[in-house]
């Protein structure tokens, strides 16, 4: 039993972390892909927030008469993250906003097949 | 000049000279000109090494370290000198003949001929020259790359399906099974030199010795063992002087060379013949002579018939080696030598028919030997010193691979030698016979044609009268071959 | 938490999606205020909640608002993520419990800061020390990747584009060949 | 949207000065509680979007035009490059603040400082780009 | 001031990425990355001759010291991929003016610069840094940079080449932080030398078993181990010819170092490969990779995309020779990253060169240009014959020192398919040969001149370093054994 509270707070994450993999493999919308990896990289920061916490610490700003503090490496880190996140993401949207541009589309299998037929046409003129 | 200085002349002069050339292609005569001198200070160079060699002299060069404890270094041994004197000989010869058929013939890209064939004869000599087995794998390669510009020279479909094939068996055996020998005997020797008496001798277990001789004997696709011959009679798409320099003067002639020295300087004939004896071996090479002097008998197309005949042939020396007896050795030694004059003095007439008459089959040559006495005459004698019958140098190499199959009681070699030979004369002679005394066929387009440009005749005549004299004075090649033993 | 990602997963309407995540960051960081991650969670909330879900208004005002039509769960993807998390959750089985204060993050690297960032570095904010002076170097990086990102929208979608239209050259031929 | 209700703009004008100063707030408050350049970057970039929604974005391109959202997108990485730079050139490791002062509390304060204004000037910078541009490429496709 | 270097040589192009953003003037930005470049590339000669001549070199950033703050660690194998990742860098630049100017639109090209250099940034970076988590910083730094340069390609399928890049390189690089934050509970530290010495310890958790697995993954993802490598045709093919030239022989590359780093000096003081069959694994994905990608490069017709699906299965050769674990096997490995970047970079200038001419190219746009370009041709067959492993290339060298490590491991069976899928080579090469050189151009063709000289020579200076790195590869050797030697033992220290 100690065991399911020590760790539940993992699975949890964990399954979320899952299902934002899950949307960034299957979801075949361009949007709902980078969501996914939205979703997906979030959780991965909990997972890491989740292990920067100390049973009766506080947060990590010092103060007197306070002695635990948690683990404040981790938020660095995250911090970091999140920004390098937001940048991807800020980046994977401009790159959809050209790809519908170009494609008229933003379905991957739409895109596809648009692009089986450029190669076709390229081919094709050419011999 | 010292040997190691003459060394280093004799690998640059053919690169110097594909440099001069190719500035030169716009001026045709100056070009040929540049070839000619180019071929000829490469065979003073070479000759000029002679005398050394033969009082046991091994000159030596080292140039650099490829990989750690790895050189790309040269020694010249009996064998190479045998190998170089011959290559850079023909070369000047070829070169004529080259000059007269190429123009004959309106070749295009002339200057890119020249220019491979001159790098071609760089390897060549390098691979004689070379002091251990991976300077040699590389100038095999070298070779392979700067002869297929020359297979595909026509530059047509066929030409190209035929360099493919010519390209993909050469590559591949030399990738796929020599160099994995040669990296694998580098691991278990420690070395790569080329050892008088080898370099593997207990190092490895028998079953190691016969894998790698087998890698080795297959992995040298030049030397066109069965199942690895097709890109032989796949090249001769080309024009004629390259199949000469394929057959005669460098390719085919590095592929024995080679087999021989791996079997002479890496292996050992004495550890050999006390470890494996390696029986399979001559039992191919022997299939290898008779099936394809069958397919020879059944080609129609004369240049096709000489090539399975030079295929036959190669496996006279790998056989020779592999009966593991002193006076084989030495007759495979030979072998390389005397069949390079022979066959490129028939290949030399089969050019010449056909730039003066444009006839390529067997069957469209009857009567040819009246219009041209000289190109049939020699082919006569080119023909005679492939069967082995005296007086051509045919005959001396025979003899030694005979008595040396004798002194071992490999009957059955004996018994093959005998076979075939007869069958070579069952495919030549009908050749001289029709030429000289059947009636010409009339036919329509037939068109009125005398002997070939005269440099090609001059070519051919030297080179047939060399294979006769060489069996009056075979000294300078047998005192040399007779160090190998 | 869970449910948004699962509605996540579901929804198709992408507007509402987009302000699902908008929610999801918003419940991640309340969650790093419960576990002492205030920097964290004040980031979060600034840009999950709110850079994110604007630069995502945006990108769907200029494609399109609805997804295709559902799909049943794909196969070959769910088997993928199956076996990545049941990797994980294996993993977990060893890991120290939340809140442990044995772990070992909290003996190596850790309280080394707590300890010295004061008299070492100075702010009481162990945080800023440790991301603006032990770890400044990661900071460079992170500046320099939204310094990245911003450049590289300006690349792709930069205003300069919009007049060159009319030029075929600088133009992706293939849209040409979409419009005729 | 210039002909929404004056009441939006007067109350967003009574907004946008007091979520500056708290931007500035944040910026420089960063050494005691939570906060720091880069959150500071991002409401400082929040004002500026505020004020471009609320009064035009033509207006917001004249308070700051391509040129200056450049400028201030490589200012903040170059004063945060500088600064190790400095650093460097004054003999320390790159990034050592301890270099920039005499006293080592008051060295890395100053370098904190700086570079945390560095973040937030790139930070900030970045975030009105990418809406900028955004925001043009949406009213180009309405031209259209 | 040669203390500093280690520092130079990141901070420098980082610092000029902004300068390049205000000059804007695409002729500036040129001279300014090219000045660049050639500076970064004589820091990492001297910080290379540094490293031979006194051992591994630390820095401290900021002064810290690790594990508490981060800190440069140079060793031979870092500043060999320096050298490698600055020498491509500088060459691909003198060579990007024309064709730079030809395929990106002329308001975007400092843009392009300035990720130029950024991408430098990154890859530098990941190269010199001995923390994990900073590591991840500079591989999105040299990412995200590498997404956009790819995304301004002409083709239309570049943009989604991109995308698919992106999100798989995103993926990868989270499995990466997951993989890291799951050795840091463990640990409490990240930084690497800090990390291999506490590593032995608890090797044996499922944690720290779970983490390789997605270290690995998240690395093979980015370097295109098969079956990861969907992203990479696509991206080669449709990204701008330098760019494709550039990330060819650096991108990849540097994504092997990490996954040296990780296994060999993380997990140095660990039997890695005994864990979770990695060794296995490996191997059996690098002989895939060799096999599967040297096929489907035969049959393609566009010669970037089949130099593209060759460049995966180059990946193979790399990643087999590390998974032998041997020092012959490292040294193979880490001799073919160098080999390798040579020859790919080679070619695709070459195809670069092809590009500016002909506009396109596929294998009917080279049509007898052996004759009417022969020098670029010439260059792009010398790369070639490098890719199959003739001798007096320095494909030949690699292949020697793989098919080497396979026999001393006693695995025969490996080393003929080592020999039997460069046979595979030969038959895509060729289909170059034969288009360029046996047959004709088309009628209707147009004129077509050679290249500008500032194009060819550095190609030309690539194609002859192909040649001469393989006839004395003396020098080479000597530093990836030695490599090898301190990666077997544990490294960094």
């Amino acid at each position: 039993m100690e065991t399911f509270y020590g760790l539940f707070n993992y699975w949890i994450v964990i399954v979320l972390m899952m299902m934002g993999f899950y949307m960034v493999i299957a979801q075949h919308n361009l949007i709902k892909k980078i969501i996914g990896l939205n979703v997906f990289q979030v959780s991965v920061f909990v997972f890491y927030i989740s292990m920067s916490k100390i049973k009766g610490g506080t947060a990590p700003i010092l103060t007197d008469g306070i002695e635990i503090y948690s683990n404040p490496l981790p938020h660095v880190l995250i911090l970091t993250a999140i920004v390098v996140g937001v940048a991807t993401t800020a980046l994977g949207l401009a790159l959809t906003v050209r790809i519908k541009d170009a494609f008229d589309t933003i379905e991957d299998d739409e895109i596809a097949i648009l692009e089986k037929e450029d190669q076709e046409r390229e081919r094709g003129t050419i011999s | 000049m010292s040997p190691e200085t003459t060394i280093q002349a004799a690998l640059l002069t053919p690169v110097i000279g594909a440099v001069l050339i190719s500035l030169c292609g716009r001026w045709t005569n100056l070009r040929e000109t540049v070839t000619l001198v180019t071929a000829v200070i490469l065979f003073s160079l070479v000759i000029s090494l002679y005398p050394l060699v033969l009082e046991g002299g091994r000159p030596s060069l080292v140039v650099g370290e490829m990989l750690p404890n790895l050189s790309i270094a040269f020694t010249v041994e009996p064998l190479g000198m045998l190998f170089a004197c011959i290559a850079s000989f023909l070369w000047i010869v070829n070169s004529l003949y080259s000059i007269g058929y190429m123009r004959g013939n309106n070749e295009k890209n002339q200057t890119r001929f020249y220019v491979c064939f001159a790098i071609a004869l760089a390897s060549s000599v390098a691979i004689a020259f070379a002091g251990n087995m991976m300077t040699l794998f590389i100038f095999y390669e070298a070779l392979t790359i700067s002869t297929y510009p020359l297979v595909t020279h026509a530059g047509t479909e066929k030409a190209k399906r035929g360099g493919r094939v010519y390209l993909g068996i050469l590559l591949s055996t030399s990738i796929g099974l020599l160099f994995l020998a040669i990296v694998w005997t580098w691991m278990i020797a420690g070395t790569l030199d080329f050892t008088p008496g080898g370099i593997l001798e207990g190092k490895a277990s028998n079953t190691i010795i016969g894998i790698l001789l087998a890698l080795y004997m297959f992995g040298i696709g030049k030397a066109a063992l069965m199942p690895f011959h097709r890109w032989l009679p796949a090249a001769m798409v080309a024009p004629t002087p390259v199949s000469a320099l394929l057959h005669a003067v460098a390719v085919v002639k590095a592929g024995v060379f080679t087999v021989v020295k791996v079997i002479i300087y890496i292996f050992g004939v004495d550890f050999l013949s006390v470890t494996i004896d390696p029986d399979w071996l001559l039992y191919i090479s022997g299939f290898t002579i008779l099936a394809a002097s069958i397919i020879a008998l059944r080609s129609d197309n004369l240049k096709r018939r000489l090539a399975y005949s030079t295929i036959s042939q190669l496996s006279y020396v790998i056989m020779a080696a592999a009966i593991l007896a002193p006076l084989s050795v030495l007759g495979a030694a030979l072998h390389i030598a005397v069949h390079a004059f022979g066959k490129i003095t028939l290949f030399f007439a089969a050019g010449s028919i056909y730039t003066a008459s444009h006839k390529t089959e067997v069957s469209q040559l009857d009567g040819i030997g009246r219009r041209m006495p000289w190109t049939m005459g020699a082919f006569a004698i080119g023909a005679l010193s492939m069967i082995g019958v005296p007086p051509t140098a045919g005959f001396i190499s025979k003899w030694y691979i005979l008595h040396g199959a004798f002194d071992s009681g490999q009957m059955l070699a004996v018994g093959i030698i005998i076979v075939s030979s007869l069958l070579n004369a069952s495919y030549f002679l009908p050749i001289v016979h029709a030429a000289f005394f059947k009636k010409e066929i009339e036919s329509p387009n037939h068109d009125d044609h005398g002997e070939a440009p005269f440099t090609v005749v001059i070519a051919l005549t030297v080179t047939a009268t060399i294979t006769i004299l060489l069996f009056f004075f075979p000294g300078i090649f047998i005192d040399l071959a007779r160090q190998l033993i | 938490m869970a449910v948004t990602a699962f509605s996540l997963v579901r929804i198709h309407n992408l507007f509402a999606a987009v302000m699902m995540l908008g929610i999801y960051s918003l419940l991640a960081a309340v969650l790093y205020v419960v576990m002492d991650a205030v920097d964290v969670a004040f980031t979060e909330a600034a840009v999950g909640a709110g850079i994110s879900t604007v630069l995502m208004l945006g990108t769907l005002a200029l494609t399109t608002r609805m997804d295709k039509e559902a799909k049943p769960l794909v196969p070959v993807p769910l088997a993928i993520v199956t076996a990545t998390g049941a990797l994980l959750i294996y993993a977990t089985l060893d890991m120290p419990h939340y809140g442990d204060p044995g772990a070992p993050i909290h003996h190596h690297v850790g309280p080394y800061y707590i300890e010295k960032s004061a008299s070492e570095v100075g702010p009481p904010n162990i945080v800023t020390s440790v991301l603006a002076s032990y770890r400044g170097y990661d900071t460079l990086g992170e500046v320099t990747v939204v310094f990245t990102a911003a450049v590289g929208v300006m690349a792709l979608i930069g205003r300069s584009r919009r007049r060159k239209k009319p030029d075929p050259k600088s133009e992706n031929h293939g849209r040409k060949e979409q419009q005729a | 949207m210039l002909n929404r209700a004056s009441i939006l703009r007067v109350v967003s004008k009574l907004l946008i000065p007091p979520i500056m100063v708290f931007a500035l707030y944040v910026q420089f408050h960063g050494d005691f509680g939570p906060g720091g350049g880069f959150q500071a970057g991002v409401i400082f970039a929040a004002a500026f979007i505020l004020y471009a929604l609320i009064f035009g974005v033509d207006n917001a391109r004249k308070v700051a035009p391509a040129w200056l959202t450049r400028t201030l997108l490589a200012s903040g990485l170059l004063l945060y490059t500088g600064v190790g730079v400095v650093a460097m050139m004054l003999g320390g490791d790159f990034l050592d603040y301890s270099m920039l002062a005499t006293d080592q509390k008051s060295a890395q304060h100053l370098g904190i400082t700086l570079i945390e204004l560095g973040v937030g000037t790139t930070v900030s910078g970045a975030m009105i780009t990418i809406f900028l541009i955004f925001d043009g490429r949406l009213r180009a496709e309405k031209d259209d | 001031m040669s203390t500093q270097l280690p520092a130079l040589q990141v901070v420098l192009p980082l610092l000029m990425a902004p300068i390049a953003l205000i000059i804007r003037n695409p002729r500036f930005v040129w001279m300014l990355t090219l000045i660049v470049t050639w500076t970064t590339l004589a820091i990492s000669l001297s910080l290379l001759m540094q490293v031979l001549d006194s051992g591994t070199i630390t820095y401290r950033i900021g002064g810290w010291a690790a594990p508490w703050g981060i800190e440069y660690v140079l060793d031979k194998v870092g500043a060999f991929v320096l050298v490698i990742v600055s020498a491509i860098g500088s060459l691909v630049m003198t060579y990007a003016r024309r064709s730079v100017e030809q395929e990106i639109p002329a308001e975007r090209i400092y843009l392009f610069y300035t990720m130029f250099l950024l991408c430098l940034t990154g890859l530098l970076g990941i190269t010199i840094t001995g923390d994990v988590f900073n590591l991840f910083v500079f591989l999105e730094i040299s990412s995200l940079s590498s997404y956009v340069m790819i995304s301004l390609g002409r083709d239309r399928r570049a943009l989604t080449a991109a995308y698919r890049y992106l999100i798989m390189g995103t993926i990868g690089a989270t499995f990466y932080i997951i993989g890291v934050g799951l050795m840091y509970m463990m640990t409490g530290t990240l930084n690497m030398a800090d990390l291999a010495t506490l590593m032995p310890a608890i090797a044996d958790t499922r944690v720290i078993q779970a983490a390789l697995a997605f270290l690995t993954v998240g690395i093979c993802l980015k370097l295109a181990l098969f079956p990861l490598h969907l992203w990479l045709p696509n991206a080669y093919t449709y990204a701008p010819s330098m760019v494709t030239a550039f990330l060819a022989a650096t991108a990849t590359k540097v994504a092997v170092y990490i996954l040296i780093r990780i296994i060999f000096t993380v997990f140095g003081g660990v039997n890695v490969f005994e864990i979770l069959g990695l060794q296995n694994i490996l191997m059996t994905l690098a002989i895939f990779a060799m096999f599967a990608a040297s096929t489907i490069a035969i049959y393609q017709d566009n010669a970037k995309r089949m130099f593209a699906y060759s460049s995966i299965a180059q990946v193979g050769y790399i990643i087999l020779g590390l998974s032998f674990a041997s020092e012959t096997g490292m040294a193979a490995g880490i001799i073919h990253l160098f080999n390798h970047a040579i020859m790919k970079c080679t070619i695709f200038l070459g195809l670069g060169c092809v590009a500016l001419r002909m506009g396109g190219v596929s294998i009917r746009d080279m049509y007898g240009l052996g004759t009417r370009m022969p020098w670029t041709m010439a260059a792009i067959v010398v790369g070639g014959l490098s890719l199959i492993g003739i001798p007096m290339t320095v494909g030949f060298v690699s292949k020697w020192y793989l098919v080497r490590a396979a026999l001393e491991a006693d695995m025969w069976p490996v080393a003929v398919l080592i020999v039997l899928s460069s046979l595979l080579a030969i038959i895509y090469v060729w289909r170059i040969v034969e288009a360029a050189y046996l047959k004709p151009a088309p009628e209707n063709a147009e004129p077509v001149s050679e290249v500008p000289l500032s194009m060819l020579l550095p190609l030309w200076v690539m194609a002859l370093a192909s040649i001469y790195f393989g006839l004395d590869a003396t020098n080479t050797l000597t530093i990836a054994l030695d490599a090898a030697d301190i990666l077997l033992n544990g490294g960094l220290q």
